[in-house]
């Protein structure tokens, strides 16, 4: 129970990108399915800032009058590289939807299998 | 019996993933590897070796550089899959799947959000040119200059393009291509430049006057660019 | 537990509530509204933890760029989830 | 002396920040429709987050962060009634009609 407390965050972490599977298994809407995949990516990106975290949250800024303990920059670096793919991810998907309503009529994925 | 299926194994990875979670070190102390490993290093020589006081533009621009001229590229690439997806035609154009019931008529901009967009614009671009020139010593960098100044451009395109027409870009084509294209170029170029005078690709020059020169073309680079690229992103996928 | 684990636990809660209201909604615009909501929350809990970096750029991209995105689409490809 | 009229007047400012918001949020719940709820949280948000900010601006005293402070109530100031005039006047548009009392012997 005690350790259920301590890691408190990367549960929470976990938890939220399992709702975000599921959103991504089970909605048939092609949209829907792409909020799922975003809210996953975020859950990772929480779970990997999370992991970088020290206690009093001093973020790593070596001014002259800085003192530690720093949060690690690497995973902050990381995130950061990956938000801004996850935006050109999500961008390219959305197109994709659009063009297939285009040309089908329907973003269901249910109805999309009757469509020749 | 989908959903039942998904949600057996929605349990089952939960399950795994919290067994993972509970057995790591516990979140904010500081003897754990993510602390002592790489960072300890990054933290203690980041100053001399990465040339910035903020230590996250230096892994980004120096420890890291490979990785980042890799993701500059991406989002290019991004922006060049999304206009081929949205503006290249179609094989067949088919009859009758056309959405009439998505006609939806336009609204037409109310002058109050269109005034205070426009007297808010030019101190979102300040903002966003602030960090990326103050990145290696405040908070703030190439990528969050850029995505400000992108919201920026994507509010004002909003709020004050021409609703009538498809192409309202401001800039020729040709210039635009460029700027576009802007994060990899100056990357690439820059690098090129430390692989020619210390002998390393994407290294920074030793002396502390053009190292600074360069970081700041380098964020420069990236942050017009990915402004850029964001912006086209948002056009491709309204004409489309 | 102190003030900090508090507003921690707060932070996890309501982003734990966007999430499942999501999950629930039909309504694609009311979905991506929430989306932009999680997103601020999430710039307010990596500012608490040290990565103010990381809140600036979520903070414009996941509340401004990415719903403008999805907004943008979802005029194109109607509102109803079926 | 100083110091505690200081932190006294931001205490004071922030609290009554604090109680703006609260009165906002209640009404957002409370109210019966669309255009009333936006009235609600467009008050909430310029009065309570300027108080707030402006508590903030006084504990922080006037230098580099104060003055930083008092640019952001500008902001707020300026982009939250904006904001929720564009929310009103996008549902007009669309057609949402405000709500009226039934029993019809006020106004109506």
């Amino acid at each position: 129970m005690n350790v259920l407390l301590t890691h408190v965050d990367y549960i929470a972490a976990v938890a939220i990108f399992l709702v975000g599977l599921y959103i991504l298994l089970v909605k048939q809407n092609l949209l829907k399915k792409i909020l799922g995949l975003n809210i996953m990516e975020t859950a990772v990106f929480a779970f990997i800032v999370t992991a970088g975290m020290t206690d009093n949250g001093v973020p790593p800024l070596l001014g002259p009058d800085a003192v530690g303990p720093f949060a690690s920059p690497l995973p902050h670096a990381l995130v950061l590289t990956g938000i801004v793919v996850a935006v050109s991810i999500t961008a390219l998907a959305l197109a994709l939807i659009v063009r297939v309503k285009r040309e089908c009529g329907s973003v269901e994925l249910n109805e999309l299998g009757k469509v020749e | 019996m989908r959903k039942f299926l998904a949600l057996v194994l929605i349990a089952a990875l939960g399950a795994v993933l919290i067994a993972a979670v509970v057995n790591l070190p516990e979140p904010g102390t500081t003897d754990s590897p993510v602390h002592t490993h790489v960072s300890a290093g990054y933290i203690k020589g980041g100053h001399e070796a990465g040339g910035a006081d903020n230590l996250v533009t230096a892994v980004l621009l120096n420890y890291r550089a490979i990785d980042t001229f890799g993701e500059v590229t991406v989002i290019f690439t991004a922006l060049i899959a999304v206009l081929a997806a949205t503006s290249l035609a179609g094989p067949t154009e088919r009859s009758g799947t056309q959405n009439i019931d998505l006609k939806t008529t336009r609204v037409p901009v109310s002058p109050v959000v269109s005034f205070v967009v426009r007297l808010m614009a030019p101190f979102i671009a300040t903002f966003a040119l602030f960090v990326m020139l103050k990145g290696h010593e405040l908070p703030g960098g190439g990528f969050q200059g850029g995505v400000v100044l992108g919201a920026m451009l994507i509010l004002l395109a909003l709020f004050s393009g021409r609703t009538d027409k498809t192409d309202d870009e401001e800039l020729p084509p040709g210039l635009r291509n460029w700027i576009r294209a802007a994060g990899p170029l100056v990357f690439g170029a820059l690098g090129l430049t430390g692989l020619v005078f210390s002998g390393w690709l994407f290294s920074l020059p030793d002396h502390p006057f053009w190292r600074e020169m360069v970081m700041i073309g380098l964020e420069l680079g990236i942050g017009i660019g990915g402004a850029a690229v964001l912006v086209g992103l948002f056009r491709a996928l309204r004409e489309g | 537990m102190s003030v900090s684990d508090l507003f921690d636990l707060l932070i996890l809660a309501l982003l734990i509530t966007c999430v499942l209201g999501i999950a629930r909604v039909r309504d694609l615009a009311t979905a991506v509204t929430l989306f932009a909501i999680y997103s601020f929350v999430l710039c307010l809990l990596w500012a608490h933890r040290g990565a103010p970096d990381v809140a600036m750029t979520e903070a414009a991209v996941g509340a401004g760029i990415t719903a403008v995105l999805f907004f943008t689409a979802i005029a194109k490809i109607g509102r109803r989830e079926k | 002396m100083m110091a505690a009229i200081q932190a006294t007047l931001a205490g004071l400012l922030i609290v009554a920040g604090a109680a703006f918001f609260f009165i906002g949020t209640i009404g957002l719940l409370r109210l019966p429709d669309f255009y009333t709820r936006v009235h609600a949280v467009t008050k909430c948000d310029a009065l309570g987050a300027g108080l707030v900010l402006l508590g903030l601006a006084i504990l922080a005293g006037f230098d580099g962060s104060g003055i930083r402070i008092i640019a952001l109530i500008a902001l707020v100031l300026l982009s939250s009634p904006t904001a929720g005039h564009a929310l009103a006047r996008a549902a007009w548009r669309a057609g949402l009609e405000p709500w009226y009392r039934k029993s019809g012997h006020v106004g109506q």
